[in-house]
């Protein structure tokens, strides 16, 4: 069984997607229970598929028994077999999670909800897993359309913002796969490996600059990087509580995989590198982005936009990260793709909380929060320390790369870019605390409660919510750990 | 006037799909009826799709479907296959799945375009903003 | 010198931590008060066992996870933290003593989260004294930052809130934009950030390049209060007294002090502040700090302000004896940290008491208060005649060693400041000697029957104010220790 | 807006037009494109899959992959609109009845009482048409040609242009000329909601389905020449056997699709009136 | 393959497409997107893409023509631009 760990992680979501969706027509209480197995069992072969990679270093699976430039294949490697472990598990977690507010908020359309749930998670598996470059065409179609199913269903203004999100997501998508076509009519193939082996006699086509910047365009606009990010806060915003604690931590990281993987895989570090010569200007933007994205958090009157804005001036990190062109800032952007959504798995998962308890999310909510639900909050101030990158959360450590990596490339702005955003986020997470440690509980929303007591959310919602909050600590302990024996090897001898 | 003609044939479809493709930007990004946009946006898959029906178009070749005699389809195939004669199949294969991804797109930006007419009556993107504003 | 490996740093560190949770479920007062002492003494004792190891040469050594290549989070207990340590560690079983009487006395509430946050913060300071490099050194001292901000306002209203942010921001905003960059930097150049004898900078970076990375150390640990980054001292004077006397006298500012202490010894190295001559720079730094706290305080009529502001002057005094590049300077600063100390958090635990007592703040009304508590303010004087570094006094040593460095050093201006602040300090503190014994009360600003405050109170400040005596005839743990540390570091 | 529309279409039509410079000439035998990969499937596929129609077999064999996910993106989207649109609780409204014998129309307003479920009285849209003989007659004449026409489409795919897709797309059109020439409720009422729900689940399942039997019988996923031990044929024949349940998985799934879209955003999710 | 009938067809898509998002009534855009449809579809044809310009017809004329007109019969035919 060992050899199909690559098919497994994403045949048995989608499969046990369809026994939902039919479960959801025959009897509803399957479905939940349906989910968890199936990403459970999706988490565990992924693990043992990072086990097989340390072992192995690259685990090729060949789908419907072709070879490689003809057929599909997965190949596993270092990065994504990281990646894989990160999607995985945050899924599970955040599925076990918020069981209750998908029954307070989707009571009659579980059925529905929890197929589009897999089928999302198993979009993303794919997408990182596939090593044939139209296949994650697919597969990002897929984790979008479902994305935007499940986003449209939050509170009113909800479907507007997803159909911008739709347009935009269109036009990233039909971007990528418009490069890859330009890729293809010159090297003639739709493998990640195959095409990055032709390309070094093409440096110097016109047809590969156009492909790359197509296809960096197209992927910066699904991932929200900073001058093409308008759709991210009003779509994360009015999503579902447990929508968006699924897709903030996932969509955008994968999607941040895709760009590492095109620029590692499919472009050959040669390429961008020393062929072009954009690194330095994409790092400016970067640093425009991670900068305009804490101004604007600060303007934020309400705590789930002010963490989409947050995440923003996240991707700026990880895409400046990624084109500092060292190994450093290479390091740190891989990193923080696993740090960075474990940790807004954790502020969204108490958006969560909060959301289920209060009823809402602006400010004036948050009153009193501190008294009444004590360890949800202790979980915010764990994974608001890590956003702000204090020792020894994970947070801290890719910070630490990235800085590092700034530091190496003699790009100071980069690093300027970054203190800065950690005091905007020291000022954004102390406001928030400060207003829900001060002042003293109102009831806005005609709901019993005393002052004072206690009244937390129900232990299916802390227990997976807490196991986040230890694991920043830990993977932040263990980080040394990470980067030598995975993140090491994820990145080609070239960069130095 | 005889050199002109193959050089405008030998671009003139990337031509069209990148006039096309514009079109359905344009429509994407100035527009303000949603339901515009979302014609636009069909637009501008088209024009992905008739790029890569391009790449495959092959001179003196016909469509990819091999001639064979009924009856010996296990394989035993007697004449040798010309590779020149077919057309390349693979871009086409990859547009089917375009054309899906394209039209399940729609559905769903359809679905969405309802529910919002259905909130604000408007299909007027400035419109809907107003209305957020002002309430 | 020879090193052994063993967990009793971590445990220093954890003891603390633990009973944390422990705190955290108690009901009664009782049960929580009995573990914070509990916790307080088993760190004393473990600080304590590892004395004699110190003395005798050893260097403990205790390495958690590498987190970084080159880096881990690793303990080292050396003199200079061992005596850090043995300070802030015996203070906080007097603290706690003084605390139950302070938070009883005026019915505080909240006591739990405010002994919670106490023990955290007491975690982190070990965590810095005992820290082996300068990663694990920011960890704790964000760990304090963070730890001692509820601490600060503990009273939840506008002001303590004002204050809590001004507190955060400076705090904070100086560690992540200046020690952060700066400890990066120094990363890149070096490859590593243990500590070393030498200082591990020696030798990599230009003249600019190090200086530049020295002010952003100096003024990055802003918990040291040198001058433009100072007002957060005050302004967090609004937390209750025992926080202040134990934070904002020995472990918040005196863990600032020695971060700037220990990276100027263990990251830059005496060697090269010598050779690229950075000492005078040093000097100017606190001496400016020292004179213009000093000349602040004294138009201070809030008594713990007055006191803030001493503070900020003498722990300048600190920076000044390493400044000094000169053995016996560096050796008087490092003994200041335990001199001050002692002396200062006798003088927060009177302002504590006769609050608790009179419910009074400024001095203007304490006139003639030293004949209703003469105990409190006996311990007062005492304390004061330390601050100033008058005999009988351990002040006096401290004092008496920064004059000698900076006679060694050949800094004559350094003696005129040494001079000036002296009578300074002595021009602050003694009027409110004087008025507390020797003028007669306006009976009308107290209400009757002001006696001592409760025991809890008085006992730990009498006790404290004895031992700044003491150290004057017995200087032993503390002036060894600093003195081995200067020999190593100094090679001599 | 229009200016920044214009500038954005200007400048990436730049990059697009400079970029075709580079292009191999229009339509060229020896471009990459026609020499990497293309060969291979040409001379090989009717050896490997016995299937004639290159495009069935490089789309359901060697990128079949693709195409299992191709169905799911179309069953996502099912799933989508019906979690979008579909609205359970009916609010009641004005409704119109007509009185079939007399072909007299009754209008209902709201809280008026509702004509029992009889012969006499038939339901009729809002948006009121004339009864047409015509349309209704030829439509139910056509219907059941489209529909073999859409199972010749999906059986004839090895052979022909088509397949699962185009086949299941005629299938589920031909349904949808049910709704449009009578109304929703007489197609609804031939596949009601439930059934069109699990069909989808059933098309997308037949092919992923298949996948997974061929690694539990123990090659790869997909790999259809696993199925030989199934079906007693030798492996060839089998992978063009996978080919035909695939395309039939595709088939189901899509019309089943189309038409719970359709219903979907024909009636708002109401179910109620269609176009 | 003819290229005049090419190019000839080619031109009509355009025009198709900017009539479809110029005219000033939703249901005539999504009856002119049909028809660009049809003309994208026969030019497939004429590249010998059989099983696309197939594709074509009955997705992109077809049913999402159906899909448009039933969006648009439950929103509005009303549009600004």
């Amino acid at each position: 069984m060992s050899q199909h760990y690559p098919a497994l992680l994403v045949i048995v979501p989608l499969l046990s997607a369809f026994l939902i969706s039919a479960a959801g027509w025959l009897n509803k209480r399957l479905c939940f229970p349906i989910a968890v197995a199936a990403l459970s069992v999706a988490c565990f072969s992924s693990v043992l598929l990072l086990f097989q990679v340390l072992d192995e270093k690259v685990v090729l699976y060949k789908l419907g028994g072709w070879s490689p430039p003809w057929g599909i294949a997965y190949s596993v490697d270092y990065l994504n077999g990281l990646v894989l472990v990160v999607v995985s598990v945050v899924a599970l977690l955040n599925l076990i999670a918020t069981q209750r507010n998908v029954e307070q908020e989707f009571s009659e359309k579980i059925g529905a909800f929890y197929t589009l749930y897999i089928l999302f998670v198993t979009g993303l598996l794919g997408i990182v897993v596939t090593g044939d470059a139209f296949n994650l065409y697919v597969l990002l179609e897929i984790a979008s359309l479902t994305g935007y199913g499940l986003i449209a269903m939050g509170e009113n203004r909800a479907p507007l913002a997803t159909l911008n999100y739709l347009y935009m997501g269109t036009i990233g998508a039909s971007f990528y796969l418009l490069g890859i076509g330009y890729l293809y009519i010159v090297t003639g193939s739709l493998n990640m490996a195959d095409i990055s082996a032709i390309l070094p006699s093409l440096y110097h086509s016109k047809t590969v600059l156009a492909a790359f910047v197509i296809c960096i365009v197209g992927v910066w606009l699904k991932m929200a990087f900073f001058p093409l990010h308008a759709w991210l806060p009003n779509a994360y915003t009015y999503a579902p509580s447990a929508v968006s604690s699924l897709i903030a931590p996932l969509m955008t990281k994968v999607i941040i995989y895709v760009m590492i993987r095109l620029m590692l895989t499919v472009f050959t570090p040669k390429y961008i590198f020393s062929t072009l010569n954009v690194s330095d200007s994409i790092v400016w933007i970067a640093v425009i982005a991670i900068v305009m994205g804490a101004i604007l958090a600060l303007g934020q009157r309400n705590l789930k936009k002010m963490l989409a804005y947050i995440i923003v001036a996240e991707v700026g990190y990880m895409v400046g990260g990624a084109w500092l062109g060292n190994r450093a800032g290479m390091t740190g952007a891989i990193l923080h793709i696993a740090n960075d959504a474990l940790m807004t798995l954790c502020v969204f998962l108490v958006v969560g909380n909060i959301v289920y308890k209060v009823k809402g999310y602006a400010f004036e909510d948050l009153k009193g929060l501190f008294r009444k639900m004590p360890f949800t909050m202790g979980a915010f101030v764990v994974g608001a320390m890590s956003i702000i990158g204090v020792p020894p959360t994970c947070g801290f450590f890719s910070k630490w790369y990235l800085i590092s990596g700034a530091i190496q490339a003699g790009h100071y702005g980069f690093m300027v870019a970054l203190l800065f955003s950690s005091l905007v986020n020291v000022i954004l997470f102390f406001r928030v605390i400060e207003i829900s440690y001060y002042e003293p509980f109102e009831n806005h929303h005609g709901q019993e409660s005393h002052p004072g007591k206690i009244a937390e959310a129900p232990l299916t919602m802390l227990v997976p919510l807490l196991i986040v909050a230890a694991g920043l600590v830990v993977v932040g302990v263990y980080t040394g750990d990470i980067v030598n024996h995975i993140i090491e090897f994820a990145i080609p001898k070239g960069i130095v | 006037m005889s050199d002109l003609i193959p050089f405008i044939v030998a671009k003139y479809n990337y031509w069209i799909y990148i006039t096309l493709m514009m079109i359905g930007l344009y429509a994407m990004i100035a527009k303000n009826n949603l339901v515009k946009k979302i014609v636009g946006m069909n637009i501008f898959q088209t024009a992905i799709i008739l790029f890569y029906v391009s790449i495959g178009a092959k001179k003196g070749a016909t469509i990819p479907i091999i001639e064979h005699a009924h009856g010996d389809a296990h394989g035993a195939v007697s004449h040798t296959i010309e590779i020149a004669h077919y057309i390349n199949p693979l871009p086409h294969v990859l547009m089917l799945t375009a054309i899906v991804v394209s039209v399940a797109t729609l559905g769903v930006a359809l679905a969405l375009a309802i529910k919002v007419y259905n909130r604000h009556k408007t299909l007027e993107e400035d419109e809907i903003i107003d209305q957020i504003k002002g309430i | 010198m020879e090193t052994i490996t063993s967990i009793k740093p971590l445990l220093a560190v954890l003891v603390s931590l633990c009973v944390v949770p422990l705190l955290m479920s108690s009901r009664s007062p009782n049960v929580r008060e009995a573990w914070t002492f509990v916790a307080a003494s088993a760190k004393f004792l473990i600080v304590a066992s590892m004395l004699p190891v110190v003395f005798n040469g050893f260097e403990i050594v205790y390495t958690v996870a590498e987190v970084i290549p080159g880096v881990a989070i690793k303990f080292r207990v050396d003199a200079l933290g061992m005596l850090f340590a043995l300070v802030s560690s015996s203070l906080w079983i007097v603290t706690s003593v003084y605390s139950i009487g302070y938070m009883r006395g005026l019915k505080e509430h909240s006591q739990t989260r405010y002994f919670c946050f106490f023990a955290l913060a007491l975690s982190a300071t070990i965590g810095v004294a005992f820290s082996a490099n300068l990663l694990t050194l920011y960890l704790f001292y964000e760990m304090l930052s963070f730890a001692t901000y509820p601490l600060v306002t503990h009273h939840q209203d506008e002001e303590a809130r004002s204050s809590g942010r001004k507190y955060l921001l400076y705090i904070v905003g100086t560690s992540i934009g200046f020690v952060l960059p700066a400890m990066l930097i120094s990363y890149n150049l070096s490859g590593t950030l243990e500590f070393s004898r030498q200082g591990f900078l020696a030798g990599t970076g230009s003249r600019g390049l190090t200086g530049v990375l020295l002010v952003l150390i100096v003024f990055g640990f802003a918990k040291a209060a040198i001058m433009p980054f100072h007002s957060w001292l005050p302004a967090a004077m609004v937390a209750p007294t025992p926080v202040s006397a134990l934070l904002h006298a020995v472990a918040v500012v005196k863990v600032g002090v020695f971060s700037v202490v220990r990276v100027l010894t263990g990251v830059f190295g005496i060697n090269l502040l010598i050779s690229f001559d950075f000492g005078p720079f040093i000097i100017f730094v606190a001496s400016a700090t020292i004179l213009v706290g000093s000349f602040i305080a004294l138009s201070q009529d809030n008594l713990k302000r007055l006191l803030a502001f001493s503070t900020i002057a003498q722990l300048s005094y600190i920076v000044l004896g390493v400044g000094l590049l000169s053995p016996q300077g560096m050796t008087g600063g490092m003994v200041h940290i335990a001199m001050h100390a002692f002396g200062k958090i006798t003088l927060f635990f009177c302002a504590g008491a006769i609050f608790v007592a009179t419910g009074k703040r400024n001095i203007s009304e304490m006139i003639g208060i030293g004949r209703r508590m003469p105990v409190t303010m006996t311990a007062f004087f005492i304390a004061s005649l330390s601050i100033t570094g008058l005999p009988p006094c351990g002040g006096f040593i401290s004092k008496w060693y920064l004059v000698l460095g900076s006679l060694q050093a050949h800094q004559m201006p350094v003696l005129f400041v040494l001079l000036v602040s002296s009578l300074l300090n002595a021009a602050y503190f003694m009027p409110i000697v004087y008025k507390a014994f020797f003028c007669t009360p306006q009976e009308a600003m107290f209400e009757k029957g002001v006696k001592e405050a409760p025991a809890f109170c008085v006992v730990p400040l009498v006790i404290t104010a004895l031992i700044s005596m003491v150290l004057l005839f017995y200087p032993q743990p503390f002036f060894g220790l600093a003195d081995m540390m200067v020999k190593s570091i100094t090679g001599g | 807006m229009r200016m920044i529309a214009l500038i954005i279409i200007v400048l990436s039509g730049g990059l697009l037009l400079y970029a075709t410079q580079d292009f191999p000439q229009w339509a060229d035998p020896a471009s990459p494109a026609s020499l990497h990969l293309s060969p291979h499937y040409i001379q090989k596929s009717m050896e490997e899959t016995s299937v004639p129609n290159l495009v069935t077999a490089v789309l359901a064999d060697y990128r079949g992959f693709d195409t299992m996910f191709e169905t799911t993106v179309i069953f996502c989207a099912g799933v989508a609109c019906f979690m979008l649109l579909r609205i359970s609780r009916q609010t009641p409204e004005d409704r119109y009845y007509r009185h079939i014998s007399t072909g007299v129309t009754i209008h209902i307003k709201d809280g008026g009482k509702i004509p029992d479920k009889s012969k006499e009285f038939e339901r009729i849209d809002t948006m009121w048409t004339p009864f047409d003989l015509v349309i209704k007659t030829v439509c139910r004449f056509l219907i059941p040609f489209i529909q073999l026409f859409a199972l010749y489409v999906i059986a004839h795919g090895h052979h022909s242009p088509g397949g699962g897709f185009q086949g299941g797309v005629i299938l589920g059109a031909s349904i949808i000329l049910l709704a449009i020439s009578h109304n929703l409720r007489t197609a609804t009422k031939r596949m009601n909601e439930k059934l069109i729900g699990l069909l989808c689940v059933t098309g997308v399942f037949i092919y992923a389905g298949t996948g997974a039997l061929c690694l539990l019988i123990g090659l790869n996923f997909l790999d259809y020449s696993a199925l030989a031990s199934v079906l007693f044929l030798d492996p060839v024949s089998a992978r063009s056997f996978g080919i035909l349940i695939v395309e039939i998985g595709v088939g189901i799934a899509v019309m089943a699709t189309m038409i719970w879209i359709y219903n979907n955003v024909s009636s708002a999710g109401k179910y109620d009136e269609g176009l | 393959m003819i290229w005049q009938l090419d190019l000839a067809i080619l031109t009509l898509v355009v025009v198709c497409a900017i009539a479809a998002i110029s005219v000033k009534d939703l249901l005539g855009s999504a009856i002119l997107f049909g028809a660009y449809s049809f003309m994208m579809c026969l030019l497939w044809a004429i590249m010998g893409a059989v099983d696309v310009a197939f594709t074509e017809a009955s997705v992109g004329a077809g049913v999402s023509t159906v899909f448009f007109v039933a969006a648009v019969f439950r929103s509005t035919r009303r549009t600004k631009d």
